[in-house]
């Protein structure tokens, strides 16, 4: 009994105050500077989840990140030619509907060439590279 | 909404805002999610204080935390628990693999996602989301708690429509 | 009638305050363990929200299911009527009053371990086994203990004794409170289930006692099954202040001396529940078959007690 | 670590072995496979043996044809074999036989009858129709006051999935029948065809807190077959990396034990040491649980000189607390009381039943990967491998504490000893059809990861065989003769994983 006064009394109370708690320091959200895309397709193929996807939309092309297949294992910040990805330091949202987990970016790059359109496809978890 | 289902949908806010039972299912995760949940418990997060607190029977709880994708193995038991569950009750999906499937994804023995069976009030993506993300997720959940009761009526024709997945 | 009023309101004192003396242990042992901790007001919250919820049945579930949270409930307001708690007046006192209060536990937990066995769960089943195996030892001690209590009193009523206890001169002085308040103390943890014979936070099904037969409930008759057990934790904190520290009590209906008295029990509690809380930090919970050790301690000790009294 | 492959025909598979366990070969794991592509007809089983000491593992293999795919068992002389061979059976449909117990084991009752999952003609994908009518026969005891309790497989705590059935007479437990993967979720098929880059991230959610050892296990088998020189200043991380995590199991794990006596006070304090530990994961690679932090012919992150100062700090204050913690624990009695001679696994049932890490080590078996068959950087640091003769749930604590103890130095010889340079080289090119195998010392034991690549660097066969994998047989068989109340106590001191058992 008295070794647990003791510990109290030199150690105290580890809880961090409540404001405090929902503050996190590690890498987090995903995040693509979509000025900064070139939408070249790299970091789809490379996802090992499949989170990411780039679709042709007319004469954009459509980035989408899936936040419940994001494991944040940072290949995509890798790969990245032009340094477009970055982690921030809030978690990543918890939503109510499953849709919500996806954002889109649009890039509209005139002076780059695109390789083609690159759609990941979930169902097949394969990416198909289409000229 | 009639008035007395308005009044009801606020009562049970009010509840639960002070008192909240959880009980944590492991439909087929990695112990990642579940280390978390329990890192929840520990003096630094002390999820305590905020009148939640982990129970041992699912007739006791209020809401289920799920981890994991759902395995073939686990889901009659997944569904028996969430039946266990008393209403009105909510289903969290913690992480990656429960949100959507994750890395193991759809194969002969993991479904990919809860929401191919149960019904899902909020998801917290992560793999693992850290304690302060399903803290997060566990909150916002409670702030929708009114919307319960629509999707308690909805139930049973959910029931149906998954049936045959 | 005043007597009356007052007495009723001891009972719903009581009944009140329970949840409250939880919500104190609890928050004494979060911060024991270093961490903030549930506010002490989380009981009420809790059994708020019981009593809103829906109920879920297990298909096996009887009348016996059914009705023991409201037996229990009763069961433990009867036994509340019937103890001093601010004066030493109660609305039910006559003589062979702690026998009965024994029985009506014993009612109680007759109910409980029916009730833990009826829906046919396992989990159930073995809870109530166990309590059985400890109630079995546990009572005759009980018995014991408040018969060493009784002996220098001479009676077994509850009001006279505390009268007594109240009046006659301070019992630290004799050998015979020593023993009977170590014995009363074992006795006060094994009724409340608490560390380190039962543990009453713990997760692992394998190991529970009392939580173990309410497994099964939910709802509003879970949340009676809680209430009736701080209910019983009010009381036997409660006997035990009656017993050992009755400083304080009013004897007569005084207004000061009522608000005095009132200040003094819920200090007392206060106290109880924050040295309840102490001594499960500082132990493990003991082998299943150790318990008899425990309670053979605490035979042995009433036992002792009751020669020092005769001889003394 | 060199690989010698003994290629002989089914019939001569136990008197191969049994050469090869005279010559002190240990049994690890067997690793049956479809090898339909190639021109093999068609599965191929491989048992794989240790020899501890000469870094060298023998590999005795067999082509078992499609029309008789039947061979004989290795389980009546290697009994860890047992599981092994079940898993083969469910999976591939190949029949050990004069196997002793062949109920299914990975695939649940509900599984129809004949269908194989992981045979190369099964789809990833095709789900099968619950088949009601089978049901999971359990050996039950009988007699007066004999009764079974059954338990789970979704538990009261945050624990992981797992069904118990205790034959009890009172209290005390006579016979306990576990049924385990139910967290199945198919990882060695869903592998197949992945490229070997994406395979490790999958290799590293095999298991949420050995994430390091299984990542390490599965790019040591990769390396092997590429034959890549892994830089300096890598291996050194990588066992930085993997210390780390044996760290905050092990200083979890102590508290987490003293949750199945009900020592709250302990396993706060327990809990409060681990998350100082895992929140310095957090800050030096930026992840809980260490996951990313190992890449194929390297590390992801260099680590630098400050953080490596931050390491050596937090770890001096975690240390002392944690000494302080494990002194008042070892010195309350009921603790004491309830640790010793409880769950005893005797040496003999270690050693047959090939236990590994911990568990196997506080029974007096003395195998540790990190000395024995040494990988990244074990070889040139100085650490002991502290053993027990008990068995006990003690043993099994007090193992945990010394093992941390050798942990905090051995991180402090490699702060002190990491040399500059490069992190992270290319893999070489990868021969199709070749294999690796990958051990590591997780915090619970041994990771054993067999690899095949295929074409274009691509999985063709994974199979793991996790600590718990190995130990879990032990388990049943130290309950018996204690109390119900006990089996969490004993079940947290193995400490282990089902997910990683289950994959």
């Amino acid at each position: 009994m008295i070794a647990v006064l003791k510990r109290l009394w030199k150690h105290g109370i580890g809880t961090i105050p409540k404001d405090e708690l929902l503050h996190v320091n590690g890498r987090g959200k995903l995040l693509l500077d979509d000025t900064k895309c070139t939408a070249c397709g790299d970091c789809v193929l490379e996802c090992p989840s499949e989170a990411l996807s780039l679709r042709r939309v007319q004469n954009e092309f459509d980035f989408s990140i899936t936040y419940s297949s994001c494991i944040s294992c940072r290949v995509c910040t890798e790969v990245c030619p032009t340094n477009a990805f970055s982690y921030a330091n809030e978690p990543m949202p918890s939503v109510q509907l499953r849709d919500e987990l996806v954002v889109h970016y649009t890039i509209n790059r005139d002076e780059s060439e695109p390789k083609g359109e690159i759609v990941s496809d979930r169902d097949r978890r394969e990416v198909i590279l289409k000229n | 909404m009639t008035e007395i289902e308005e009044k009801l949908s606020s009562r049970i806010k009010q509840c639960f805002a002070r008192s909240l039972h959880i009980r944590h299912v492991d439909s087929g995760s990695c112990n990642g999610c579940d280390f978390e949940i329990t890192a929840l418990m520990n003096p630094v997060y002390d999820i305590q204080r905020f009148g939640i607190d982990f129970v041992a029977s699912p007739r006791h709880a209020d809401m289920l935390l799920v981890t994991g994708g759902v395995t073939r193995n686990l889901e009659a038991a997944l569904r028996k628990t969430y039946e266990a569950t008393a209403h009105p009750k909510m289903l969290v999906a913690i992480g990656g693999c429960a949100c959507g499937g994750g890395m193991f994804g759809d194969t002969y023995a993991h479904l990919g996602g809860v929401d191919k069976i149960l019904p899902v009030s909020v998801y917290v993506p992560g793999c693992p989301p850290r304690p302060q993300a399903i803290l997060e997720g566990i909150l916002h959940a409670i702030e929708r708690a009114h919307e319960l009761e629509s999707s308690r009526k909805g139930n049973g024709a959910y029931a149906a429509r998954t049936s045959n997945v | 009638m005043i007597h009356v009023l007052l007495e009723i309101l001891q009972v719903i004192f009581i009944i009140g305050v329970s949840p409250l003396i939880q919500g104190i242990v609890k928050r004494t042992k979060a911060i024991l363990q270093g961490r903030q901790g549930p506010s002490v007001w989380q009981p009420y919250y809790d059994l708020h929200k019981y009593l809103n919820k829906d109920e879920v049945l297990s298909i096996h579930a009887s009348w016996l299911f059914l009705i023991t949270p409201y037996v229990v409930f009763v069961t433990m307001i009867a036994v509340v009527a019937m103890i001093p708690v601010f004066i030493t007046h109660t609305l039910l006192s006559f003589t062979g009053q702690l026998m009965l209060v024994v029985y009506l536990f014993g009612l109680s937990r007759f109910f409980t371990a029916l009730a833990g066995i009826d829906t046919g769960s396992s989990f159930g089943a073995m809870g109530s086994s166990r309590d059985m195996f400890v109630s079995a030892l546990a009572e005759p001690v009980l018995f014991i203990t408040l018969l060493a209590i009784a002996l220098p009193m001479k009676t077994t009523n509850l009001t006279l004794i505390t009268s007594r206890a109240v009046t006659g001169h301070s019992p630290l002085l004799s050998p015979t409170f020593y023993l009977a308040f170590l014995a009363f103390l074992i006795l006060v943890i094994t009724e409340t289930g608490r560390i380190p014979i039962d543990n009453p936070d713990t997760h692992l099904e394998l190991t529970m006692i009392h939580e173990g037969m309410i497994l099964e409930y939910s709802g509003k008759r879970l949340g009676l099954m809680m209430w009736s057990a701080w209910i019983k934790q009010a009381i036997m904190f409660t006997l035990l202040l009656d017993f050992c520290f009755p400083w304080g009590i009013s004897l007569v209906v005084h207004g000061s001396m009522l608000i005095a008295s009132f200040i003094m029990v819920f200090l007392k509690l206060t106290v109880i529940a924050i040295v309840i809380a102490f001594v499960e930090m500082s132990y493990a919970k003991i082998r299943f078959f150790r318990i008899p050790r425990l309670l053979s301690a605490a035979f042995a000790l009433s036992i002792i007690s009751i020669l020092t009294n005769f001889l003394l | 670590m060199k690989i010698s492959r003994i290629i002989v025909a089914p019939h001569e598979l136990i008197h191969a072995c049994r050469t090869v366990i005279a010559n002190h070969g240990r049994f690890i794991t067997m690793v049956a496979s479809d090898e339909c592509g190639r021109e093999i007809d068609r599965f191929v089983v491989r048992y794989i043996f240790a020899h501890d000491g000469k870094s060298m593992l023998n590999v005795v293999e067999s082509v078992l044809t499609e029309s008789n795919c039947s061979y004989p068992t290795l389980s009546s002389m290697i009994p860890a074999a047992s599981w092994a061979e079940r898993e083969a059976h469910d999976l591939f449909g190949i029949f050990p036989e004069g196997h002793p117990d062949l109920r299914p084991l990975v695939l649940h009752d509900d599984w129809p009858e004949g269908v194989y999952p992981l045979r190369k003609d099964y789809a990833l994908r095709e789900k099968q129709e619950r088949d009601s009518f089978s049901s999971w026969s359990y050996p039950k005891v009988e007699g007066e006051g004999v009764f079974e309790v059954p338990v789970g497989p979704i538990h009261a705590g945050v624990i992981e999935p797992g069904h118990f059935r205790f034959q009890v007479m009172g209290d005390s437990v006579l016979h306990l029948e576990a049924k385990l993967f139910y967290t199945h979720r198919g990882i060695e098929k869903r592998s197949e065809g992945m490229s070997v880059v994406k395979g490790l991230y999958l290799a590293e959610r095999i298991c949420g807190v050995c994430s390091v050892s299984h990542a390490l296990s599965y790019v040591q088998a990769i390396e092997q077959i590429s034959e890549t020189r892994v830089p300096e200043r890598a291996i050194f991380l990588r066992v930085l990396f993997a210390e780390l995590e044996r760290l905050y199991n092990h200083v979890g794990d102590i508290g987490n034990m003293c949750a199945g006596i009900g020592y709250a006070y302990a396993v706060n304090h327990g809990a409060h040491l681990k998350e100082q530990l895992m929140q310095l994961n957090d800050f030096i690679v930026g992840h809980r649980f260490l996951r990313g932090s190992i890449a194929l012919g390297g590390v992801t992150e260099d680590i630098t000189e400050e953080k490596l100062r931050y390491i050596e700090t937090t770890l001096e204050r975690v240390k002392k607390e944690f000494n302080e913690i494990v002194e008042q624990i070892l010195s309350h009695d009921i603790v004491v009381n309830r640790f010793s001679n409880t769950g005893i696994l005797s040496e003999r049932i270690a050693r047959e039943l090939s236990t590994v890490g911990p568990t196997a080590r506080a029974s007096n078996y003395d195998i540790d990967v990190r000395r024995d068959l040494p990988y990244a950087a074990y070889d040139q640091l100085v650490f002991e491998v502290p053993t027990f003769m008990e068995g006990d749930v003690m043993a099994r604590f007090k193992q945990r504490f010394l093992e941390a103890r050798q942990s905090f130095q051995i991180i402090e010889q490699v702060i002190n000893r990491t040399p500059k340079g490069d992190i992270r080289v290319p893999i070489g090119d990868l021969i199709p059809y070749s294999f690796g195998i990958g051990m590591t010392e997780s915090p619970r034991g041994e990771n054993v990861h067999f690899v095949m690549v295929g074409e274009n660097n691509t999985i063709y066969r994974y199979r793991v065989r996790s600590a718990p994998y190995a130990n879990w047989p032990a388990v049943p068989i130290c309950v018996p003769g204690n109390i119900i109340p006990d089996f969490p106590l004993i079940n947290k001191s193995f400490e282990l994983c089902y997910a990683c058992c289950d994959r």
